[in-house]
């Protein structure tokens, strides 16, 4: 299920300094207007790398059986089935309008 | 230490499977959690695909500071949480205390700054309800947004007291010496909902806080 | 649309009574033929055999593709009017049904309609989800508080047919009911200009559009504060934001209700919000003003 | 077997008695009866509500009850009968007690949870009960927004917070159920020697961890909407009515699967045991279970064909729907071919087994008009639809949950229930079912929508029908309610294996000890080893069952 792996506080130390330092970047990158949604991509895309590290290093996913990655990846399956699915009733609702010719 | 030392409950056969029942448990339960928090992410996503200016607008009525120092304030507490398992897996009793309680500190470090938010909000009239006022056109989306911000950030919040709680039994526990190398299954299970709590927030700080800054 | 409808249910009907009685025939079969004869009989094992497994996947899953496909072209037709529709607009509230007609005739629980003609609503609800079903013609679809949805369908027979509420709605719910009345053209113009005389629902539209003030920024020509409106209905919008909406229904209701929340480009987001100022009644009446703008441009480009 | 020494053996029924006992029980099989207790009770109160319902609609005028009234008659028949009967009836009932029991484990993995898993639900039940002591709630078990958050002035927020709070118990029930199957199985006890009912509470149990968190975020926002005026959901400020539709559905669409898979599972080791054959097509039968409960999360649209939801995303709702009936497909012929060349008995059970395939059959197909798309618009929301899901909740899983209990009946009491009356039960509420809900299906396609207090009088005929049906399928519920009683007492003594049926939970005595086997076993054939060796475990000695 999962080993007892230690992990060194030298390997923790670094993984909460990235997130420090990506904390800073995605509140610095908010202030920067980088146009269209790419605002919106930065941001989502820094938290979805935090959340990797805290996952795969705090939560020591990274050491553990395939039985945990399948719960992992579990939970992030079924939210994207729960958020696609809708999405795509809700982005394309005006394909047809309600006006026609 | 020979795993036949160490007491297990009736229905395992021995530690090492009930460790395993326990620690897959947890994970199950942090799936459902990704759900739980899942439906107000969905319904978050609707509404600024829909109303993009209104959020954006009414985003820039938090205090992006108090964020930023409050996402760091939880990444510490995790970081903390990381190293009180470390200390247990190691069976440092005195470390484990202390990591624990310096958890705990962190962890209502991050309560109390959010709770002087929600002060602030409530004296701005931004608490949704009779009482809302906004000023300018994008009002009633506004709205939507700062329901979103308190739903989220008060399930969020609440999640936080229940782990505020668990440490504070750990720490006793841990305080007992209950804890060692061999058997501290708890300590690890709890820093996996400490963590999970540290990940929804990595997510909800750039979705309420950081939604429209670079337009102003 | 009735009879087509019915030829998929019927379509559907035999399969599903085929595969019944097919798995009724064989339980029945199987039950007399193996019963247990004896107490300690041991019938031989039998595993499976992957062969019927392919064929009993693979014969529904191809049944299903076709009901699919067949279902989906009606669904797709019900909701797409064709363009000569006759648009009437309703407004549903806990628990009636507001029926306007673009000549001025207003009406309740009741909807007078030609037959031979298709005939399009557009739809909204004041309050809570309502859905308008008439099982004659096979048609329902929700009626929505804060967006217009349509139905469309046509009467070949003249006769009264039964409208239901058929989305729960609270309390009333089962007196939200009706009937469609299906005349004859002829006896529907006549019904038409019947009754008090009444202003058309564009000339109450224009009323409107002068009494709000909408006028005075929104000009014939583009010289005002605010786009010119005529000709809109249909036409592809510009916005501030980089992206374009085609101005159907819900555009200009929103635009009224919301104005900010799409601002056409090139103009300042300086409209007032109208809501609580406008029914949806008077709302759709300044569409239908709006859309008689159109038609005016359209007969002038024509001289 | 029976001598006197037999019968001072202790199980855990007789290990202890008296009220503290049962209510502090961390022993699974005694956590199953203390659910017996809550779904019986919820199952008869949703049952009243369902008879008033039809003595209402005997007649075209509301002349029985008035129209707020029969609104919360048959909200609150949904309510009981759906969360606090049919989800938690198989899974927390025969899945508690036999999960352990057939895959050769002494308890769950977590027995203290799965007490409180039993606490929450009853909490949950009497906030739902108060709720409707003080004076109901309108909405309709799918409490549709704006109508439940601004317009119901009835008990919306405490019947929603106790669903939310049931929805708790059903996810550590999963949780439990999920984790004892991952770790806990008997030495040899492989993923494909499991009984199918194992793997049918597995697939459950997925569903109960992903999707009833989904519910219980929404129920909680509409609670906080009407309490303290979040405004998510409300078209006022622009709120999108459809939101709460899709998270709604995105529960209960796969909610009808947590209630027909354990029934599914059932009736696999009903089949196999009363036909003494091997199923056919194991791996088909287990794999489809899965991908029902994969598949049956991606299908949830189907219910808002007529919603205002996009054209292009009903689409590909309905092809989705389309490919969750192969699944069923598979299982009903699997079934049905499991029967040749058996040798088949008639004992109350098989009565439920084959009752249900023919049930689900129909109720399965109808499913198929629903998810068509171009007939859905007409029949959605009307009584095509009530009947086509009575079949499946009721005709099949009420079903299935009958003959479990049957066939389980002497494992969990040690006792048999009487086989003519049981019999006659089984034939009566096979008759009045179809004769209360097949009417109905004619009645949809008429065009009588749902929920209606008073109906035109054309359809005043088979609403009689229906009612008629519905008082001979009440005589058949109350009967085994009353021998089932009866038989605790006087019942035949049953012995281990009364219906010489495979399966480890057959090879522990009746009542099974609390350790559920006295020496634990390792498993050495397949499942369903009918016409094979006597055992399908060993059993080393020597090895004390509680170590």
């Amino acid at each position: 299920m999962k080993s007892d792996h230690v992990v060194s506080i030298k390997l923790y130390s670094a993984i909460f300094g990235a997130l420090l330092v990506m904390t800073l970047a995605t509140a610095g990158a908010a202030f920067i207007d980088l146009g269209g949604n790419l605002n919106t991509v930065v941001a989502m895309l820094i938290a979805a790398c935090k959340a990797l590290l805290v996952i795969l290093f705090f939560m020591h996913v990274r050491y553990s059986s395939r039985l945990t990655w399948v719960f992992v990846g579990a939970g992030f399956f079924w939210l994207m089935i729960l958020l696609s699915l809708t999405l795509a009733d809700v982005l394309s609702r005006r394909w047809l309008p309600t006006v026609v010719g | 230490m020979s795993d036949s030392s160490i007491v297990h409950a009736h229905q395992f056969d021995d530690a090492e499977q009930q460790h395993e029942a326990s620690w897959l448990g947890m994970w199950v339960f942090l799936a459902t959690e990704v759900m739980f928090f899942g439906g107000m992410f969905l319904g978050y996503t609707i509404y600024r695909s829909t109303y993009p200016e209104a959020f954006a607008d009414a985003s820039n009525h938090l205090d992006i500071w108090l964020g930023t120092i409050n996402t760091a304030v939880l990444i510490g507490s995790s970081f903390t949480m990381a190293l009180a398992v470390r200390s247990a897996q190691l069976g440092a009793r005195k470390p484990l205390v202390r990591f624990l309680i310096l958890t705990l500190v962190l962890g209502a470090l991050f309560l109390g700054i959010k709770f002087t938010e929600y002060y602030a909000k409530i004296e701005e009239h931004l608490v949704p309800g009779s009482n809302f006022s906004y000023a300018g056109p994008l009002g009633r989306a506004a709205q939507i947004f700062f329901s979103f911000y308190f739903a989220m950030t008060g399930m969020h919040a609440l999640h936080m007291i229940i782990g505020l709680a668990l440490l504070t039994a750990l720490i006793v526990k841990a305080g007992r010496g209950r804890f060692s190398s061999v058997y501290n299954t708890p300590v690890e299970l709890v820093g996996l909902y400490w963590h999970f709590v540290d990940i929804v927030w990595i997510f909800l700080f750039p979705l309420l806080y950081l939604v429209g800054r670079h337009l102003q | 649309m009735a009879p087509r409808v019915d030829q998929l249910y019927f379509f559907l009907l035999g399969v599903s009574v085929f595969f019944a009685t097919l798995i009724l025939i064989l339980i029945i079969a199987f039950a007399v033929k193996y019963r247990r004869r004896s107490d300690d009989e041991q019938p031989r094992p039998i595993s499976g055999n992957l062969g019927l497994e392919i064929l009993w996947t693979v014969v529904p899953l191809s049944l299903t593709l076709v009901m699919f496909v067949w279902g989906a072209r009606l669904f797709f037709i019900t909701f797409y009017p064709p363009t000569d529709a006759l648009e009437i607009n309703v407004v549903a509230k806990q628990w009636m049904w507001k029926v306007q007609h673009a000549e001025g005739r207003s009406e309740i629980d009741e909807l007078h309609i030609p037959t031979g003609r298709p005939i399009k609503l557009i739809m909204t609800s004041q309050d809570v989800i309502h859905d308008f079903f008439v099982p004659a013609f096979r048609v329902k679809n929700d009626v929505l508080p804060g967006r217009y949805t349509t139905l469309w369908f046509e009467a070949t027979k003249p006769g009264a047919y039964r409208l239901f509420c058929s989305q729960y709605c609270g309390t009333q719910h089962s007196g939200m009911i009706g009937h469609i009345i299906a005349l004859e053209p002829a006896e529907f113009q006549a019904w038409l200009s019947g009754g008090a005389t009444v202003v058309s629902m564009a000339t109450a539209g224009e009323n409107l559009f002068q009494k709000l003030g909408c006028v005075s920024c929104h000009a014939q020509n583009d010289t005002g504060r605010g786009p010119s409106l005529a000709g809109l209905l249909g036409k592809t919008v510009h916005l501030q934001s980089g992206a374009s909406v085609t101005a159907d229904e819900d555009y200009i209701r929103e635009s009224i209700l919301n104005p900010q929340a799409k601002i056409v480009a090139g103009y300042p987001p300086i409209m007032p919000i109208f809501k609580g100022l406008i029914s949806e009644d008077g709302i759709m009446q300044i569409i239908a003003y709006l859309k008689s703008l159109k038609r005016e441009e359209g007969a002038q480009v024509k001289k | 077997m029976n001598g006197p020494v037999e019968e001072r053996r202790q199980h855990y029924l007789n290990v202890n008695y008296g009220l503290k006992s049962w209510l502090l029980t961390i022993d699974h099989k005694r956590i199953a009866w203390l659910y017996l207790l809550g779904v019986t009770f919820f199952f008869f109160v949703g049952g009243l509500f369902a008879t008033l319902i039809r003595l209402e609609l005997l007649t075209p005028q509301g002349d029985l009850v008035q129209a707020e009234t029969y609104n919360k008659l048959f909200t609150m028949h949904g309510v009981t009968m759906i969360f606090f009967f049919l989800i938690p009836s198989i899974p927390a009932v025969l899945g508690n007690f036999l999960i352990p029991l057939m895959i050769g484990a002494r308890d769950l993995a977590f027995p203290r949870l799965n007490l409180a898993s039993w606490y929450i639900y009853i909490l949950g039940g009497l906030f739902t009960l108060a709720a409707a002591a003080a004076g109901g709630v309108d909405t309709g078990w799918t409490f549709y927004t704006p109508y439940s958050s601004i317009y119901s002035n009835t008990h919306v927020a405490l019947t929603v917070i106790g669903i939310f709070i049931t929805g708790f118990s059903s996810i550590l029930t999963g949780l439990n159920f999920i984790v004892t199957i991952h770790t806990m199985r008997a030495p040899g006890m492989t993923w494909f020697r499991l009984p199918l009912f194992v793997w049918a509470h597995y697939a459950t149990s997925i569903i109960f961890i992903l999707g009833t968190p989904v519910i219980a975020i929404t129920l909680a926002l509409v609670a906080l909407e009407r309490l303290f005026g979040l405004g998510i959901f409300n078209p006022e400020l622009g709120g999108d009515p459809l939101l709460f539709q899709h998270l709604f559905w995105f529960y209960s669409h796969p909610a009808v699967y947590i209630m027909i898979l354990p029934g599914m599972g059932v009736i696999s080791e009903l089949i196999t045991c009363f036909a003494r054959k091997r199923v056919f097509g194991y791996d088909f039968i287990a794999f489809s279970s899965l991908a029902i409960a994969v598949l049956g999360f991606l299908v949830w649209g189907h219910h808002m064909f007529v919603s205002g939801q996009s054209v292009y995303a009903s689409m590909i709702f309905s092809l989705l729907s389309m490919l969750v009936a192969i699944p069923s497909a598979v299982k009903v012929f699997n079934w049905t071919a499991t029967l040749y060349k058996g040798s088949i008995s008639f004992d109350a059970p098989m009565l439920y087994a084959l009752g249900f395939i023919g049930l689900f059959t129909i109720g399965g197909l109808t499913g198929l008009f629903l998810a068509t798309l171009g007939v859905d618009i007409h029949v959605h929301d009307t009584y095509f639809v009530i009947a086509h899901f009575h079949y499946i909740m009721v005709g099949s899983a009420v079903m299935a949950y009958l003959g479990g209990i049957h066939f389980w009946w002497p494992k969990m009491t040690g006792r048999k229930y009487p086989e003519p009356l049981a019999r006659l039960a089984a034939v009566i509420i096979f008759l009045g079912f179809n004769l209360t809900f097949f009417p109905q299906f004619v009645l949809g396609y008429l065009g009588m929508p749902r929920r209606y207090h008073v109906y035109p009088p054309e359809f005043q005929v088979l609403n009689v029908m229906s009612t008629a049906g519905s008082s001979i399928l009440a005589v058949g519920y109350v009967l085994p309610l009353a021998y089932l009683i009866w038989s605790l007492r006087y019942g035949v003594v049953a012995g281990m294996n009364p219906w010489k049926a495979k399966g480890l939970e057959w090879e522990t005595t009746s009542p099974p000890p609390t350790d559920n086997f006295e020496v634990m076993p390792t498993v050495v054939h397949e499942a369903y080893a009918y016409g094979a060796a006597e055992s399908q475990a060993v059993y080393p000695a020597g090895k004390p069952a509680n170590v």
